[in-house]
């Protein structure tokens, strides 16, 4: 491994930090403090931080519903996004996006976007404006397995290496869109990746529950991308250990195949390295839940607490000046 | 006679359908395997096998432009797509190709085509999967449009819908899969294109379709105490639109209100208030209301929404300031 | 001050926000080596080079993403669509992302960016080649639409839209890029949401926009033969709607009829009837009528299809049906 | 060659007859009797002519708006087509179509498809009927390069694929879309058969100016599909010999590229093969556009001689009863 401790403790910090942020909204929305669809990211952890953590400052992360896990990833407070969760006013969003549609401009997070495949374009334009601007910027864009078949994924990895521009196309292949497998929704199979050969877009299928590999596979992508060479597109295999959204029976799948899948939790891998490699000792971890225990609790005081927002804040931002139609 | 709830007045007409005849199947995302994502098709690929109940990937264009070539090829193939919201995904199929074929072909081409679909806010789910769109497929010759607002309506338009020749767009609202009613055990069906007066009242007519009827019926209770007397009229299908009912209505009380979910900019409400003066000029005291969406894209927040929507309240306050009582 | 065409109209104020603005650029099919399917950006590759006007593949859904997506990244983009039939492929972005990020996001983004495209019939192109779906875009809370008559008001307001931080649409009839009008040499520049009072009149009032505009102008010429002085006003923008100018003229002359080229079902015919009876209802003298586009896809043939669309003689049958002189 | 004296001279008669007709469409668009768009499919003829006359009379066959030449190649009568070009009411479509939109049902001649890529999910539908009601058939599915580029183009690979369509993809390759170089809109480059790897859909790049290879590709390709191992993808590189349309100066291209493929004409090249082999004679080549040019006189003596449509049949076939809305 090429990490340091202080690597080491904010990448497992991370993925924990999600993983118990999820466990508390899903609560939440069997409480009733969350409303709408809640999509969780637990199982997930490895891709989004393992990515997030190879990036600038200055890049940009676009990404689907399932976005609580790359916002948390990216730096947002757990508060903020908890209070959005709960549509209050100190939320991203005031309260006006909730779960699917987060945001974070100032962090480079552009979105939480709900409708399947329809970020895809739009982190094509913001590679556009960064090679236009001379930018030295490069952008993530996560989706998953379920997008590749929407006609957008075609559009946009052709775009994107026609003009050479540098995005990331990161596929979370988690085997399933809602309750459909991979299998029966893409002819090509599973190796999603071999399909960005059409585009001559460099791709590779990685492990998804291994964040230093997705971290390392992440930076060599990003190397390649800031020399100007184009797109490069990786499938981080992965599986959610939960439903599709928090009210998902799973009808669609044996308990045996999450099982297997969650003898390969992203936490439990990555601790074990790393006490066995001791980059971490067992107390440090012990702190680390403490720490996060605390963040989560925080987030939730703070997000019951807040405001809801005003009625009149109804109108607002439609267009750049209030109630202007 | 039994009482029962519109998802199984959905579900029994599709069963009828495909029990009856070979030639019809049903087509979209998460249909089989995870039921449906509103549990209308709940039981049916075990039923009727994944020859049938036909599970597709997430192209929402390509879902309905395949739909449209089977038709063409002699199949009766009802589409599902999640949500009016991902309509926009298949817009150019629906209105450049299903609507037009017929035409185009000087009547070589039928498209014996249905495309259930679920439409309306008030779930929470956002700005982008909040809308009623059904209004925009309700201005385009070549298509028929219906929107039920309970379990006898549902049933029996499905079942016209079914046996109709031309594309038809069958707009479920989310929050009325539990409304009830009273359904015939024998076959009954309902023509296209006749509203239907669901209480008689003699002061004002407030005109609705689906979940807005329930409103306007809340608001007719309301006025009732206030000593005013309101007829209120279900559209059921908006294209082809029974303005004559309507008119009919509107010249016996002298005033209309129309309500619905919409914004309120260019929905039914600009086409039935357009209607009714141009054919009910003479018997009005005032002008016709609208009362629709505020004009702002769905926010998350529960409070926001309500007040982005139409409620009895605003009905009522509506009719009073129109006509001062 | 000299006379000029539409198209160049066009042409110079996309040249001019070119020359201004670093971070404008014009992006759509065939707009460079092919210079543009209606000439508009001709000449404008060679001037400008490749970055700036980037040819793109026929993908009318990526591209506007990808405009969205530079948007979001700071730069101003122009997209040509080149013709608002193919919008139909692009509905989504359109509409689910680049009207909604702003308020999703609660003001965090903003997406300025300006959709020329070529709008109406008349042109015999047939029924996938020949709608006015500015229509819907009209209804659509985030967006801004603008359809000019002529030269003068088509560069004032793409000025206006060029500088507006937020999406604009601006269709332009494909039959009026001939059309000539004054234009002043310096700059100026027209707000939108101000409708244009073309011909004053006291008997009767005819609103249109677009090539409609010069219909209800010919109808005000054989009416004021008839003896009936018509005021013809122009609504020029479409959203936000200016229904005060239009309700004014209403009071005065007591009689409207809105003329358009959409289907009448639907229009903003009936936006624009409703409006002006929620207005001015005790000033009318009778219902306002509408004259739309005849309920049927537009045919290939030149007879029906000037048919099927609207006339100055329609026009004046139906004001003096409704009117009786 | 594997060819009979009749099949060739078939196979002249026929590319010869859409050459002709191509050429006196120009000519009769020149003078004003043929309106709206016009593409002519001069150059291409091979790959119409040796397609379709490798299928059975109840294949289907479905294609874009260049569509004369397979229409001419099905059997489609040219009095009909040429009546329809001439908006007449003795056309194909009555006058309703057009150039873009040709059908001829009986023929299993689906059309004609003005939308790019608009045809593609179609022809996968039309293929989901043959198999679902298992009939024999094949649907040959025809669209160019540009067209590759549009998400409907991936989508409706995916799903022919995954369910083992009978589907024969038919790309003419005829290096632009409009002005637009493939190369600059096709990240694959023009080795664009190369995509359908990505489907598991085999491909073959031939050469479309060779009628005999076009046709014998053609035949391995339905024996394949007849087995019922799903879709076949050929890509046929060709050249159109005119502008886009009829009014295209072509500024995109220089003349000697023109002129290069002008030498690799398939009507010279088959017609010098077949003298070669004496196949034919210069007395039966002779007879044969003797044959042709009266054929194509007549076609236009017809049309010219046909009725306007009747201005009654612009509400015909808008839905399956006259006149409903
Ligand atoms: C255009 C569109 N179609 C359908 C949906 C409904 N939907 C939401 S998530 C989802 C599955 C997406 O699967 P995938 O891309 O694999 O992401 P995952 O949920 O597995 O992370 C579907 C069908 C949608 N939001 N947008
Ligand atoms: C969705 C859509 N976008 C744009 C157009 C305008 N258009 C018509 S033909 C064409 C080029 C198509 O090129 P290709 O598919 O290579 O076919 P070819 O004309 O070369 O036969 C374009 C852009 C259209 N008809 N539909
Ligand atoms: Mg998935
Ligand atoms: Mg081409």
């Amino acid at each position: 491994m090429n990490l340091d401790n202080g690597q080491v403790t904010e990448l497992y910090e991370r993925m924990l930090l999600i993983r118990r942020f999820e466990e508390q909204s899903g609560r939440l929305y069997m409480e009733g403090k969350i409303k709408g669809f809640l999509h969780l990211y637990i199982g997930e952890e490895a891709i989004a931080v393992g990515v997030i953590s190879a990036l600038r400052d200055d890049d940009y992360i676009i990404t689907h519903y399932r976005d609580h896990g790359h916002a948390l990833a990216r730096g947002m407070p757990p508060n903020v996004v908890m209070a959005e969760l709960m549509g209050k006013a100190t939320g991203s969003s005031g309260g006006k996006g909730g779960s699917m549609h987060l945001f974070d401009v100032r962090r480079g997070f552009m979105g939480g976007h709900a409708i399947v495949g329809g970020q895809l374009p739009i982190a094509v334009g913001l590679a556009l404006s960064a090679k236009y601007k001379g930018e030295d910027k490069v952008v993530v864009c996560f989706f998953g397995d379920g997008a590749v078949n929407q006609g957008e994924f075609h559009e946009s990895l052709n775009m994107a290496s026609l003009w050479d521009l540098p995005v990331l196309f990161l596929l979370e292949n988690n085997l399933y869109g809602m309750g459909t497998h991979v299998d029966r929704t893409h002819a090509g199979g599973r190796d999603i990746y071999m399909s960005a050969d059409a585009y001559k877009i460099p791709a590779a299928q990685i492990d998804g529950m291994n964040v230093v590999e997705v971290r390392e596979t992440t930076q060599q992508a990003l190397e390649r991308i800031r020399s100007g060479k184009g797109p490069v597109f990786i499938e981080a295999m992965t599986y959610r250990f939960v439903g599709h959204s928090v009210q998902d029976p799973q009808a669609y799948r044996d308990s045996s195949e999450i099982e297997q899948w969650r003898a390969k939790d992203p936490l439990d891998a990555f601790r074990e390295t790393c006490i066995a490699e001791a980059l971490l000792s067992e107390e440090e971890t012990a702190q680390i839940d403490e720490t996060v225990r605390e963040t989560v609790a925080e987030a939730t005081r703070f997000a019951e607490e807040s405001q809801e927002p005003s009625l009149e804040s109804l109108y607002d931002n439609v267009y750049d000046r209030t109630r202007q139609v | 006679m039994a009482e029962i709830i519109l998802r199984e007045a959905v579900s029994r007409g599709l069963r009828e359908a495909l029990d009856e005849d070979e030639r019809v199947f049903i087509i979209g995302e998460d249909i089989g395997a995870f039921k449906g994502a509103y549990a209308v098709t709940s039981g049916f690929l075990d039923d009727y096998g994944p020859e049938r109940i036909i599970d597709s990937p997430i192209s929402e264009s390509a879902i309905v432009g395949a739909a449209i070539g089977a038709a063409l090829g002699g199949l009766r193939p009802i589409v599902e797509i999640m949500t009016i919201n991902f309509m926009l995904l298949a817009m150019d199929q629906v209105v450049n190709h299903a609507a037009k074929l017929r035409y185009m072909s000087n009547g070589q081409m039928k498209v014996p085509l249905v495309i259930r679909t679920v439409t309306g806010g008030g779930g929470q789910l956002g700005a982008t999967h909040s809308q009623s769109l059904e209004v925009w497929f309700a201005t385009v010759p070549g298509l028929k449009v219906i929107a039920p607002s309970d379990p006898y309506d549902a049933l029996g338009l499905l079942r016209t819908a079914i046996a109709d020749d031309d594309p038809v767009i069958f707009a479920e609202h989310a929050l009325l899969y539990r409304a009830r009613s009273e359904v015939p055990d024998e076959r009954y069906t309902i023509p296209l294109g006749q509203a239907k007066v669901k209480r008689e009242g003699t002061d004002v007519t407030l005109v609705a379709y689906s979940r807005m009827v329930h409103v306007a019926l809340e608001a007719a209770a309301i006025l009732a105490e206030r000593g005013m007397d309101a007829e209120v009229v279900d559209l059921r299908t908006l294209r082809p639109l029974d303005t004559d009912t309507v008119a009919q209505s509107a010249r016996k009380t002298g005033r209309a209100v129309v309500v619905e979910e919409f914004w309120r900019t260019g929905g039914m409400g600009a086409e039935v208030a357009s209607a009714i003066q141009e054919k009910a000029f003479d018997y009005l005291d005032g002008p016709v209301g609208r009362v629709g969406g505020v004009e702002v894209p769905a926010p998350y927040n529960g409070t926001l929404e309500a007040a982005a929507l139409p409620t009895a309240g605003r009905v009522v306050e509506t009719v009073e300031n129109l006509y001062g009582i």
